[in-house]
């Protein structure tokens, strides 16, 4: 292991090192740590400029409630989840398709084609912003949740695929091969055997997209206006006009925003790392 | 049938006034069943490109002038000269008739208009000896009163650009005249014009006296609301509609005022802007026939006064009441006897680009004047480019 | 139960051939075991039987059916691999009964032949098990019941036990034999491993480069081998191959201190003459011919001899007279355990 | 129809199962890519008929200083994003530890990666805040004037990429860490008999181990700098004056934004923009086809 | 060149204790080898040796230094791991010289002695490749070669030959042997093959749950284990070992169908007696003795055999007579040939 490991070292230096690891937390999440407690500050410190002190009183039910209350924001909050989890169901679903087609079958496109789906999944997104947004108010989704989730469950299918055919170019191509002398079908070969085998990539996948999905502000923005249709990045931002000088309430809009992903990376930590050096891409 | 309106107005006061609004007009017209699709105030703005050509509602609101030319261009807005003409609009609404007009035709119903000008901390003035200055050597005393006071005379947040618009067109009428600044925003005279060169100079005049609050890049204006209310700036050359924030933010009537923008060059009429807000039938729309009652019923008197008195702001029917808040009364006096013309904004007035570039060159002013010369060629290039 | 039959078969990956026209005959119920060096094409050969692998040319036939072009599942073919290919997600059970419900047998039906599989190959007490809670072993059966399980006309093995530890693999090679004996199948084994290919054969067939070189029984290759090629590779340490000179019926190998031995009257010129290391036997005497490094393992001994040529010997002896290193020898054999192979074409001389 | 299934499936199946992927992908990312590099030859606002320009947008962009002021930002971002990878391994190391806890201490590290870039916006606006921001009380603290990062066009890019290398930091510490538990024990103890210790150790055997880790930082970094847009939309709306935009923001604001609708302006953006990229994708699909090949 | 002195050794993973206090004396130029079942602490003794474990208790001495706290560079000991461990990013030049070039050797001399090394090893031709450009055996070659170059007073090798394939793994076996009879160092090797214990060893260490249960030179282990562990450990096949009761200096042997034989007078009771598959040999005749399974590998067969009493017997024949499975045999050989275990202690009884 590299570095030496502490425990080998010095007493002095362990003892150093007991102190550093803390000190370096809280420094490397300053700013966020100054946001949870502005997020149970009282309006009244935030007006006499305690900005940094001991809060004055512990607002948190107060705060967390005001942002309910008097804005959209649960509106916002509910759009996110009802962009964000089809979307993962369907890039999942569509990329576990792919990837199986891509990973298993030897036929002469198939470099192309993946090659296809990297590269789109490159691209900078910019480029496909104003025919997308063409397209999607042709579609007549345009400022609806659904035409949201499709640009994504479309542009993640790249990342997807990617990262499922690699997952499946590792499992042992025995099985199927195993599964083809034994007369079964290529669909129930996916169904029974691939499936279940991909499994921990699918849960990898999943919990990386809704992160990704979760946190996308670019697209909202495009493809969605206002606050029946607008996920929170969106919403959280042109709440953030709103909400002029209430800081209190900007940071408690945007600890809850920050929640789901950060609560689902805590919950499935092992998937999500899996995800992300396995698929190596954003 | 059923009438579908989209509105950007999703602040709290517009927002009641709305849904006092709609509710009045559907008391008097049961036959009708309005639908009602509230935008966000800044998503608005790109919402409306997408709706009018995709999803067009029969009502959508808007502002006159300059701002509506594309979509009238692109045949989006039904002409409404007949609602003018049955409902006698051509009398009660006609001192907005002209900023509603392109093309000889009339494009929508005007519902209210508020006044910019200065609005300013009184106590302020009051504790260090100040009046309220009529001229631009008052002006520049008080500044240098405050400021030697460790107050900052003007308090500003261009973080979003039009605010610096708002002072700029300001400086350019008291100096040039409203004929001067139309042609301007029009594109007909070059940026690089001597008589721009003396708005700049009188405005430079202003930044080199400290007058402007420091890094007003980084604020939006309403962050720039604070340190007026914390009594660390004095003065905010703004539209009426920051009088609301001001004084939910602890501001009484007592220590909040408002003054007309003093004068600068006695030879030219005075000329206020008064931006006005309006209401549109798209050309796409399906109801035309309720949405046409609708517009006749927002014209009327009585409904624009109360709509205005919601909205804290002036009502354009002539026969209106205007509220007695102060600050409405004083923008409706101050306004009513304009001689000098009265301009919609600079974002209003000049074609969006043009607008963008300009504003973007006025921030950059404020922070950088000397470069006032690449500024003015770089917005000449735009105007080159824009008015082709 | 069914013969195989291949005819002229042939296998290209893209330009390059790595089967070339094999022809090869396998009776019901036998034992044929391929053997060869790494990428002779032992494996592309099993898979192109089950399938798995298009063949490019010639023709394979299972039974009486031609299959060249069948689909995997209908050649009535089970196949066991080298890494056993269990469905990790899957019990022994479901794993034993997954081909049978794909294919729509009854429940009942699929309970009952995993229930004897499981029986002949002792996996009772495992079935409820998923593979990762099972020893290699155990999962090689599995992977064994799973191709009982069909009922297949042939079975194809895979060098199954080369991922199993020496212990193991030994028991399973007895397990494997057991299992042929008792249901009298015809088998097909890959494997690279001298012993399993001598043990478990009726029939062994040695690849090289995708040539077959010779087919026959262990003893067959092992005392009579057609070629150098087939000579050297089996047997155990390998044969030695000396060097020779043949004239009239003699050889004279100047490896061995110019020693004469009679030889094939077909030989002339340039021999090479092979010595199998247990037909050989050294004295200490005055001769160029050195021991280099003796080793002893115990039971047995190994004397890697050096001889004034710099040819190579070994020479297995019982491990009881231990020979210093650097000890000049002389080596003794009997003259009809030589085998004598041309150097050119490497055919045997006989 | 059932048998010629039977017969084909292994040739029709892959088309079968690629079909739905391959028509929304089509539809969504390959054929804009192409819709977008015709618009560019077009001046459309989005509403009217659009007007075929040929490389008029070209030519205007080659005289647009908002368009090189972008270009300089982007490459600015290129550079320094790339800090991103050193600090990520050194903390990266720092963390690499079996001590009591160090999970958890890994995990909220990892924090600012998880969390929108809205929030990471925000969150620094507010800390460079010139009047009350931590950055300028911290400033203050030692004596210095108050910095107004976000409005002084010296420093605004510097502070957005700043926001940007906190999560960026937070991604490559992960790819990292990993990177460190595949390293091979036995080659660093084999080093340690050879007599490598410490920045030896790590620059002669870790390194070069931990290159897979390496490459793909630098591809996902070099890909968050050139999409950069949340931060720079949300921090600074490119200002002040334009000095903080990129490509990707810039083209936005041709686009879309409320002064902007010059989608024909905006698509040659984003064709500049694309060719950049280009030369990286390039780079990588030629590295995974070298790695395809060897397999 | 050094002597090596373990002197109590002991070493503990947190409260579990894996060595349990060695002591040992390797002298200098000697080939000690490790050998023992899996897990029985062979590595970590080693690298404890080595210095990559940390010493829990006890005294390592390394020609007339006591090193047991010293880092490992310092200690002068070269390892070659199982993995190989080379760097693959550098060449092999790169790897040999690596060691030298931390040490701040001057490029000239690094050269020069990488030049020898790479003689020695015959890598000349592969100086400029990367490992991934090499074979099994050239890559172990490398690994030996970066030891060589750093001049060390001990080798340390761990199961050095177990990544590579059969026939590899001769040559290699060989290569170090010459290695060190060319160079003599001190080396300390650790295996679990029978073969590479037995032909490498100069002394073999028998380890059994980070115990030391005998310390000597191959065929003493092999003719004269002091327990059955060792007994059965050393020799392959397995020595076989049957049951029986002595009494009055005779044992009987009711697996051998009531044989009787002579055994030491300390004999008592039960005894284990142990017998070498070389030193057996089958007759056929009427007796409760069957052939289970007969093994022809060629030059040697091995003969299965099933007793009545259950126990299993493995008897080396030379393979020219064949005994059909079945067959009722008779089991003969020298009674001087057997031994006797404790069956409570498993300590020899002689
Ligand atoms: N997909 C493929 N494409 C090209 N060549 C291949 C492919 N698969 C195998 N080969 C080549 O075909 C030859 C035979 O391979 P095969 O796997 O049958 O060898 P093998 O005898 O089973 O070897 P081993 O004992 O190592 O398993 C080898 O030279 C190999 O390189
Ligand atoms: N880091 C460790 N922590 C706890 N126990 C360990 C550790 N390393 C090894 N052990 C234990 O120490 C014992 C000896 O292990 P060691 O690796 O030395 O065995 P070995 O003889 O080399 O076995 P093998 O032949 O399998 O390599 C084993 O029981 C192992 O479980
Ligand atoms: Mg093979
Ligand atoms: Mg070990």
């Amino acid at each position: 292991m590299f570095p030496t490991p502490i425990e080998k070292t010095r007493a002095t230096t362990r003892t150093l090192y007991n102190v550093a690891l803390p000190v370096a937390l809280i420094l490397w999440l300053l700013p966020l740590i100054a946001v949870a407690v502005t997020s149970v500050r009282s309006g009244g410190d935030i007006t006499a400029g305690n900005y940094w002190g001991w809060p004055t009183s512990f607002n948190l039910l107060e705060n967390y409630t005001a942002i309910f209350e008097n804005t959209p924001f649960g509106n916002y909050l509910w759009n996110s989840f009802r962009v964000t989890i089809p979307t993962v169901i369907g890039a999942v679903a569509l990329s576990c398709m792919t990837g199986f087609a891509l990973g298993v079958y030897k036929f002469r496109s198939n470099l192309l084609i993946f090659f296809m789906f990297v590269a789109g999944n490159f691209v900078p997104f910019q480029i496909l912003m104003v025919p997308v947004r063409d397209l999607t108010l042709d579609m007549g989704v345009y400022n609806t949740a659904t035409g949201l989730v499709l640009f994504h469950v479309a542009f993640q299918t790249g990342f997807c695929t990617l990262f499922m055919r690699n997952f499946i170019r590792a499992l042992p191509f025995e099985l199927i091969e195993a599964a083809r002398v034994e007369g079964v079908s290529e669909i129930r070969i996916f169904w029974y055997v691939v499936i279940p085998l991909m499994k921990p990539a699918i849960a990898a996948l999943s919990v990386l997209i809704f992160t990704f999905i979760w946190n996308d502000y670019f697209w909202a923005t495009v493809l969605t206006q206002g606050a029946e249709s607008q996920p929170i990045t969106a919403g959280l931002y042109s709440l953030n006009g709103q909400w002029v000088a209430a800081w209190h309430l900007v940071s408690a809009g945007s600890i809850v925003a920050a929640l789901p992903p950060v609560l689902m990376f805590f919950l499935m930590q092992r998937h999500f790392i899996a995800g992300l050096t396995l698929g190596a891409v954003k | 049938g059923e009438l579908v309106i989209n509105t950007d107005t999703s602040d709290p006061a517009p927002k009641a006034a709305f849904e006092a609004l709609i509710a009045g007009f559907e008391a008097e017209n049961p036959d009708v069943k309005v639908t009602w699709n509230l935008f966000d105030h800044e998503g608005y703005k790109t919402s409306i490109r997408n709706f009018l050509t995709a999803d067009a509602p029969d009502l959508a609101n808007w502002y006159a002038g300059n701002r509506m030319l594309p979509y009238v261009n692109a045949g989006l807005f039904e002409p409404v000269d007949d609602v003018w003409e049955e409902n006698g609009l051509n009398e009660s609404l006609a001192s907005a008739k002209g900023s509603m007009t392109i093309d000889g035709k009339l494009w929508g119903v005007p519902y209210t208009y508020y006044q910019w000008g200065v609005y300013y901390r009184k106590d302020i003035f009051e504790a260090n000896g100040i009046d309220v200055p009529t001229n631009w050597d008052e002006f520049i005393a008080a500044g240098a009163k405050l400021t030697d006071a460790g107050v900052t005379p003007i308090t500003i947040g261009t973080k979003y650009l039009w605010t610096a618009g708002g002072v700029f067109d300001y400086l350019n009428l008291r100096t040039n005249g409203y004929d001067f600044h139309m042609a301007l925003t029009k594109g007909e005279v070059a940026w690089t014009d001597d008589r721009v060169r003396a708005t700049m100079a009188n405005w430079k005049q202003l930044i080199d006296a400290g007058f402007f609050l420091e890094n007003h890049a980084a604020y939006s204006w309403q962050e720039a609301l604070a340190p007026m209310v914390q009594g660390d700036a004095a003065m905010y050359v703004m539209g009426n509609f920051a009088v609301a924030p001001l004084r939910e933010a602890g501001l009484t009537d007592d220590q909040l005022g408002f003054f007309q923008f003093p004068v600068i060059n006695p030879d030219v009429p005075l000329a206020e802007e008064a931006p006005t807000d309006t209401i549109h039938i798209p050309a796409n729309a399906k109801n035309k026939e309720d949405a046409k009652k609708f517009l006749a019923y927002l014209a009327r008197a009585d409904v624009q006064t109360a709509i205005n008195d919601t909205l804290g702001q002036l009502p354009i029917n002539k026969d209106s009441q205007v509220g007695d808040d102060k600050f409405l009364q004083a923008g409706y006096s101050m306004l009513s006897s304009t001689t000098g013309g009265i301009a919609q904004f600079f974002d209003r007035d000049a074609p969006a680009e043009m607008a963008k570039v300009g504003m973007e060159g006025f921030q950059e002013f404020m922070v950088k004047p000397e470069r006032l010369d690449a500024i003015l060629e770089r917005l000449e290039k735009t105007r080159a480019r824009v008015y082709k | 139960m069914s013969r195989v039959e291949l005819t002229n078969v042939i296998k290209k990956y893209g330009e390059t051939q790595v089967i070339h026209g094999v022809d090869l005959q396998i009776e019901e119920g036998e034992f044929c075991v391929f053997v060869g060096p790494s990428g002779c094409g032992k494996s592309t050969l099993l898979r192109m039987v089950a399938g798995l692998e298009e063949t490019t040319g010639g023709q394979i036939q299972i039974g009486a059916r031609d299959v060249t072009t069948a689909d995997p599942a209908e050649r009535g073919v089970a196949m066991v691999f080298q890494t056993y290919a269990l469905y990790p997600h899957m019990t022994v059970e479901e794993n034993m009964g997954f081909g049978l419900k794909m294919n729509g047998v009854p429940k009942d039906q699929i309970a009952a032949k995993v229930g004897e599989a499981s029986r002949i190959l002792k996996l009772d007490e495992y079935l409820k098990r998923k593979p990762k809670a099972l020893s290699g072993g155990q999962r090689q059966r599995v992977a064994i019941g799973r191709a009982i399980v069909r009922g297949p006309e042939v079975f194809l093995f895979d060098e199954p036990l080369s991922n199993l530890d020496a212990e193991l693999r030994v028991d399973m090679r007895v397990e494997i034999a057991r299992l042929h004996s008792e249901i009298g199948a015809t088998m097909i084994y890959v494997t690279h491993d001298q012993v399993e290919a001598m043990t478990l054969a009726d029939k062994i067939v040695v690849l090289r480069a995708g040539y077959i070189e010779q087919v026959g029984s262990p003893m067959d290759l092992y005392k009579d081998p057609d070629n150098k090629f087939v000579a050297g590779f089996i047997g155990s340490p390998s044969m030695n191959f000396l060097n020779g000179t043949a004239s009239g019926g003699t050889v004279t190998i100047p490896a061995l201190d110019g020693m004469q031995i009679p030889c094939p009257a077909s030989a002339n010129g340039d021999v090479i003459v092979g010595l199998r290391p247990q037909n050989l036997n050294v004295v200490a005497a005055d001769s160029p011919i050195k021991v280099d490094l003796s080793e002893q393992l115990g039971g047995v001994a190994y004397d890697y001899l050096k001889t004034p040529t710099g040819e190579k010997l070994v020479v297995e002896t019982k491990g009881d007279e231990v020979i210093a290193a650097g000890t000049s020898v002389q080596v003794q054999f009997d003259p009809a355990t030589a085998y004598f192979f041309d150097p050119a074409t490497e055919a045997r001389l006989r | 129809m059932q048998s010629y299934w039977k017969a084909n499936q292994q040739r029709l199946a892959p088309w079968l199962f690629l079909a739905p992927g391959i028509a929304m992908f089509a539809l969504y990312v390959i054929f804009p890519i192409f819709q977008s590099m015709s618009i560019s030859l077009y001046e459309w606002d989005g509403l009217g008929e659009k007007s075929y320009v040929g490389m008029g947008n070209y030519v205007e962009l080659m005289d647009d200083e908002a368009f090189y002021t972008s270009l300089k930002n982007n490459v600015i971002w290129l550079v320094l994003y790339m800090l991103a990878i050193p600090a990520g391994l050194f903390v990266a190391l720092f963390l690499n530890q079996t001590v009591r806890g160090i999970r958890i201490y890994k995990s909220l590290f990892f924090f600012p990666f998880v969390i929108s870039q809205v929030v990471v916006g925000l969150v620094f606006s507010w800390f460079y805040d010139p009047s009350f921001g931590l950055l300028n009380v911290a400033l203050g603290a030692i004596g210095l004037d108050p910095i107004a990062v976000l409005a002084d066009e010296r420093y605004v890019t510097y502070g957005i990429i700043a926001a940007g290398l906190w999560p960026q930091t937070a991604y490559c510490m992960i790819l990292y860490l990993t990177g460190l538990n595949a390293v091979d024990p036995e080659q660093i103890e084999a080093a340690r008999l050879d007599n490598a210790k410490g920045v030896k150790m790590l620059w002669y055997v870790i390194l070069p181990q931990l290159r897979p880790a390496t490459f793909i930082a630098v591809v996902v970094t070099v890909i968050g700098a050139l999409r950069s847009f949340d931060l720079v939309s949300i921090m600074t709306d490119g200002g002040p004056w334009g000095s903080s935009r990129v490509l990707a923001f810039y083209m936005y604001e041709q686009a879309f934004s409320e002064y902007g609708f010059r989608m024909g302006y905006g698509a040659a953006i984003a064709v500049v923009l694309f060719l950049i990229m280009m030369v990286y994708i390039t780079g990588f699909l030629w590295k995974m086809y070298q790695d395809e090949k060897g397999r």
